[in-house]
């Protein structure tokens, strides 16, 4: 438990310590070696500052990031659009709902392969990956958080002679905005499992192919350092996107 | 010092005397009936009180005179013109507050007004004046968040001061907030019901903070909801609290409502 | 939705859009999509093939046991991060990071730590699974209301009774709903597993049909998985609504 | 003890004449386990880490990089592929010169191919893209997806069949690299020489007699009850994918083993897989022929 | 109808009289002083209420006396006893109820003798008699969302009564109840002390509640909390509630804790 309060009143302490005994651990695990397709923490780290000098990374990611943002973009469009929709018309709701709530707890990854059939292996491709896996996701939050929007500001709404327009735009909306934010943020990580698939299935190229290409010509530490770099990029967005959320919609929150 | 009078039902008032005509209201929620035949008349200027036992259909009557709610059949008037929906001359006041959590103090309490179409500037003036009345000055920028319970409340009062409706409906309005601040807070209600001569309508389920507070007090019965009684406390309101704590005539109602509800408790 | 004063249940507009596949179907617009009716045909004859029957019971067979592990060390990590600070706080940041992170990007050095076949299959189901009930068990641990614990307290539990008959119990919907969106999770991780290192059971048969062009055999395996997914998914459901209602409110 | 086999493929028809060694083998009294994988560099993956004891695949890459001590044993095939285009755009390897072309992947045999043709040819393309799976790539093609690509002798029927004269196949010699070896850790080919050479043994016989008689394929699909639940159309391609193999002699009979190991350092150091001069590279660090050379020994060469 | 007397802290007791003893008790959550040097005596069969501005440390006191949490220095002492933790003698009962949702009211009341493993048979013999002594009969097989506030609270007592407890702690337990069935169950309360015959401890919000259910009231000041005062309200208990509720000395009682409470409301 001493440890537990050293923790509670440096919380960056749990952290460093955490990531330590974790990248100790590899490190001895690669020295061993458990196996030679293993690399220590060194020399995946060095691998990863190599692939940042020479740029490679950066190219990777630029073509892994523009189908993934574009992905999201239309994915939030017409996601919260839909989720809005839905939540306001039982009509909608009926029609549309179970198609999502299947489509979001099925493994949509088996049909990643049929893409290329049809859309080739162009950045239309990987787009489609993307919106296949986050869109399920971004409609059912948006939705629901318009259905259970508080039915007490409604009614308040309504008290003070609100037409619809004003109760959708002034108090449906905002009070729904952090869980459809929510789903933004949880659309956003489908998507980047979905450009991973893709390009893991399909298409290799950007970070998929760094994974696939490393791992072929036997340079396991730039593999995993590719592997380590998009778990990281991905946390660090959802990171940021958790903290944008904070600061600009919820500014009663920022302070308590 | 008098002893209360209870008057019965359909006591005819003068006609410009009644704000509120409630006349044959029954709510069905589909099979459960809520309210059966209720007729019940809202004096001007006066604080009127529904009370009785939990789950009986105050809330929904109060939703019924707000236009929240449809009843099932009847009508409910006010200044003799039927309601149809949620009006400028009724405004609500949530048990639950119902601010806006994203919303600062000053745009909660002018939130009535922005819909209306109000422009910034004068709406803001508006709220600023009610705020300053329910005593929440200098909190104009904090958010719901970080007010007590207490304060909250007095936001939304101030909310529905500043549409400058006629008629004022209470559901509970202190029911979250604690023991020695809601005492606090009844004391502050009576001048500002002294203050701003409105009509309110008031739901509690506090015998001692109904005979407290109300010029007359509804009685429920348990559902379907029937009027059972009505109490009129005559309680010389210019005396101070504490003073009114323990007037023959107040102790008096309270127990004699007190009996009366008793068997609806389980 | 009501139809003329009928409740239609929300479910039933999925047979709309099988009428809408039909029809697209059977214009033939589109070789991807075959006519419903004949991926129906089709899933009827595959069912009965012993390659079918295998490559299910291989999956199902892998996603059982990834299955148990996770429940079994999701509920245990869960419990004590819920219970202790120090643990919490070593591991929330990796359940915290592998929650949401890409674990398909993971999936192909997995191999090198767990084996080939069906063991790696096992991981990935595990991986993709236990993080999502490690943070609802903790969730419902850490809400388990502590009067609830001193109660046990003040009236003599010790330990073992405390968690027995108090804790876990009270966390009972928090973790029966994170055991339902880990199912969910490792039906995905069953798939990728099976598509990204181990090409066997019914990541084998997809992928043969994918490319073989076989949409019926495709779509009907598609199918079964789905109906699998959200039956289970619905089945664990159940029982929360079950717990829930015994649960009342909390 | 079990021997390990990664197979960096899905079993399909084209690889029943292995499944059927691997049965013989198993016949023999060894103990074969074969694990299918997404990918020959998984398989090989597989073998390095100890997870597999014998890969399938072409790791020349591979073993001159990594650390580990692995070595090729036998040949199984020789890169059988055929350049396909659309036939409305181009013509020529000229034709394709600042045009974009699929392979299967970066590093792959497919890719070392159009990089050899573009040398020869002396022409550049624009970009190579990556599609896994010559079946894709067919279908790819198919679709109007890609212009240019490169498929395999079953895609290229599919092409005949589907689209007959939409598409030409271009012109392609000289090419005679591995596509597809056996390969194995020097410890493991150490102490497991019988089963080792059981194996060899098994492939090089069965290698034989499907060049005698290709039709003999679908007798012992039956035989062993390999891929019991295949679709008729695929059943029935057994008979010509193994017809045309085996008058194109693409099995190796005599299983690779150094002369095949030369003709691959010229192919894939002029690929860019290998790195060096083809002289200066060792057969010994890339292959350990004492297996093939003991069962040749014992079945003789052909 | 006598004036109330307020005793001096530490006045004192013939020894066996006192069943819980609180010595210099003091409590820091790590930076925040909750409780500074606390003496008090708690009689034996008498019902003794810590009232107290919110947050002053009541029911830090209280959880200290169950030995649920640790003093910073401090002794507690039950029977002569120091306490060190939880123990058969002591009793709570919670604000929230600690009812266990899955469990019918059977084994809710049945669960501290469940705990001790004591039969089913015999365990369920004496939970039976509880749950009827705070008439709940009949309601043995339903869940606890099956019941009222003041249901819940009932089986909450009884669960406390059928361990045995000498002591039972009480910490605001009806304020979950509403007002109806609060007053209802501060009446039932009464007698159920005047049965028991068992030391109470009780926490509360409410002057009004305190001084009627009351022999003895402490009251505790703001934090870092210390005894301000001991107030022991004479009333006639055998008289009606009513009666009660109307005395003059419960008047004044309630009105000198109000005015001393008053400057601690916001
Ligand atoms: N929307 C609704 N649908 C169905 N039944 C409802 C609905 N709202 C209220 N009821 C039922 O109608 C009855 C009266 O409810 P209402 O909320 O008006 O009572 P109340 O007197 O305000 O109760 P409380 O004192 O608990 O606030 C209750 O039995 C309740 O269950
Ligand atoms: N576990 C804790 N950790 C830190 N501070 C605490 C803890 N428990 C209580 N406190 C603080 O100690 C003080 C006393 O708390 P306590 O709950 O005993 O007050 P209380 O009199 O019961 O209040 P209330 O009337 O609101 O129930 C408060 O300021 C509270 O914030
Ligand atoms: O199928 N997946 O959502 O990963
Ligand atoms: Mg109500
Ligand atoms: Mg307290």
């Amino acid at each position: 438990m001493g440890l537990g309060r050293l923790f509670t009143s440096h919380p960056v302490a749990a952290r460093v310590v955490s990531l330590g005994l974790f990248f100790l651990v590899w490190e001895i695990a690669g020295r061993v070696p458990i196996s030679y397709a293993f690399p220590t923490f060194l020399d995946t780290f060095y691998a990863f500052g190599a692939m940042l000098l020479d740029g490679s990374l950066f190219v990777a990611y630029g073509s892994t990031l523009q189908p993934l943002i574009i992905g999201i973009v239309i994915s939030a469009v017409v996601g919260v659009g839909l989720g809005i929709v839905m939540g306001l018309s039982r009509k909608a709701e009926w029609l549309v709902a179970p198609l999502f709530i299947v489509l979001q707890s099925a493994p949509m990854a088996a049909l990643i392969p049929l893409i290329t059939f049809v859309y080739g292996i162009g950045l239309l491709a990987k787009t489609l990956a993307v919106i296949m896996l986050a869109l399920p996701v971004i409609v059912l939050n948006g939705y629901k958080a318009v259905r259970n929007a508080n039915p007490s500001l409604v009614a308040m709404c309504r008290s003070f002679q609100g037409t619809r327009m004003q109760q959708i735009t002034k108090i449906i909306i905002p009070d729904a905005s952090p869980v459809i934010f929510a789903g933004l943020r949880l659309g956003l990580a489908a998507g980047f499992i979905g450009v991973i698939l893709a390009e893991l299935l399909i298409t290799p190229t950007g970070i998929g192919d760094l994974i696939t290409y490393h791992r072929s010509v036997a340079n396991y530490a730039e593999m995993y350092a590719a592997v380590v770099s998009i778990i990281l990029v991905s946390t660090l967005t959802l990171a940021a996107l958790e903290a944008f959320e904070i600061r600009v919609l919820r500014p009663e929150k920022k302070r308590g | 010092m008098t002893a209360p009078s209870a008057s019965i039902l359909g006591v005819p008032h003068a006609e410009s005397d009644i704000a509120v005509e409630v006349r044959s209201i029954c709510k069905y929620y589909s099979e459960v009936e809520a309210l059966r035949m209720i007729d019940l008349d809202f004096p001007r200027g006066k604080l009127t009180t529904l009370l009785g036992p939990s789950g009986c259909g105050k809330t929904t009557l109060l939703k019924i005179i707000a236009g929240l709610v449809e009843p099932t059949s009847g009508e409910v008037r006010v200044n003799g013109k039927a309601v149809t929906g949620p009006g400028p001359e009724r405004a609500f006041v949530f048990q639950d507050f119902a601010l806006m959590p994203w919303a600062t103090v000053m745009r909660n309490v002018a939130f009535g007004l922005e819909l209306k179409g109000m422009g910034k500037a004068e709406r803001q003036s508006i709220a600023r004046h009610y705020i300053s009345e329910v005593g929440l000055t200098g909190f104009e920028e904090k958010y719901p968040h970080e007010l007590s319970g207490g304060m909250r409340q007095r936001v939304g009062l101030a909310r529905a001061f500043a549409v400058d409706a006629e008629v004022l409906l209470l559901d509970e309005p202190f029911s979250a907030v604690d023991e020695q601040n809601r005492r606090k807070f009844q004391e502050d209600l009576l001048q500002l019901v002294e203050k701003e001569r409105k009509t309110f309508i008031f739901v509690t389920h506090s015998i001692e903070e109904a005979v407290y507070v109300s010029d007359r007090i509804v009685l429920l019965s348990r559902r379907p909801s029937r009027v059972a009684q009505i109490i009129e406390p005559k309680i010389d309101r210019t005396a101070s609290p504490d003073a009114i704590r323990r007037d023959q005539g107040y102790l008096d109602t309270v127990e004699e409502i007190w009996q009366g509800l008793k068997h609806y408790v389980d | 939705m009501t139809l003329y004063g009928y409740r239609v249940p929300m479910m039933a507009s999925l047979l709309v859009w099988c009428l809408v596949w039909e029809l697209v179907g059977q214009s033939g617009l589109m070789f991807l999509v075959p006519p419903l009716s004949s991926v129906l045909v089709a899933g009827v004859a595959m069912v009965q093939t012993g390659t079918w029957q295998s490559a299910a019971w291989v999956t199902l067979h892998s996603f059982v046991i990834g299955m148990a592990l996770a429940i079994v060390v999701g509920i245990s990590l869960g419990v004590l991060m819920g219970r202790f600070r120090a643990v919490d706080e070593l591991f929330s940041i990796w359940v915290n990071i592998f929650v949401s992170a890409p674990l398909s990007a993971l999936v192909p050095v997995l191999m090198i730590l767990f084996g080939i076949g069906e063991t790696t299959v096992i991981v990935t189901v595990f991986l993709f699974a236990v993080w999502i009930i490690v943070l609802d068990t903790r969730a419902g641990i850490q809400h388990v209301p502590s009067s609830l614990i001193e109660m046990g307290r003040c009236y003599g539990a010790s330990p073992f009774a405390l968690y027995g008959k108090i804790v876990l119990l009270a966390a009972l919907p928090e973790i029966l709903a994170g055991i339902r969106l880990g199912l969910v999770r490792g039906v995905k991780g069953v798939v990728i597993g099976q598509l990204l290192v181990a090409i066997i059971g019914y990541g084998e048969l997809f992928e043969l049909y994918s490319r073989s062009f076989d949409m019926e055999n495709f779509w009907a395996l598609t199918i079964i998985l789905f109906a699998a997914a959200m039956l289970m998914s619905a089945a664990i459901e159940y029982i929360e609504k079950k717990v829930d209602y015994y649960a009342g409110v909390r | 003890a079990k021997v390990r086999v990664a197979f960096g493929d899905i079993p399909s028809v084209e690889s029943l004449h292995l499944l059927t060694a691997f049965e013989r083998a198993k016949e023999k009294g060894v103990d074969i386990e074969v694990t299918y994988l997404k990918s020959e560099d998984i398989a090989a993956q597989a073998v390095v880490g100890g997870q597999a004891d014998i890969g399938v695949g072409g790791p020349y890459a591979l073993v001159q990089k990594v650390k580990a001590p692995i070595r090729m044993f036998m040949q199984l095939s020789t890169l059988r592929f055929y350049p396909a285009v659309n036939g409305e755009f181009y013509k020529t390897w000229k034709d394709l010169n600042g045009q974009e072309v699929a392979v299967h992947s970066r590093g792959s045999g497919t890719e070392a191919i159009m990089k050899l043709m573009e040398q020869r040819q002396g022409i550049k393309f624009s970009k190579i893209s990556y599609i896994p799976g010559a079946e894709v790539r067919t279908g790819a093609l198919l679709q109007g997806n890609v212009k240019a690509t490169i498929v395999d002798s079953s895609g290229r029927r599919l092409l005949e069949t589907q689209a007959p004269g939409k598409f030409i196949i271009l012109p392609l010699e000289g090419v005679n690299a591995t596509d597809e070896a056996l390969f194995a850790n020097t410890n493991f080919l150490e102490k497991n020489a019988q089963d080792v050479d059981k194996i060899v043994e098994a492939i090089l016989s069965t290698w034989r007699e499907v060049t005698a008689n290709p039709a003999v394929v679908s007798e012992w699909r039956a035989k062993y009850k390999l891929l019991p639940d295949l679709p008729a159309a695929q059943v029935n391609d057994i008979g010509p994918y193994f017809e045309e193999l085996a008058k194109g002699k693409a099995f190796p009979l005599n299983g690779g083993g150094a002369a095949a190991a030369k003709d691959d350092f010229a192919f894939y150091t002029l690929s860019g897989q290998l790195t060096g001069e083809p002289a200066s590279l060792k057969v010994e660090d890339f292959w350990d022929t004492r297996p093939l050379d003991r069962v040749l020994a014992k079945i003789g060469t052909m």
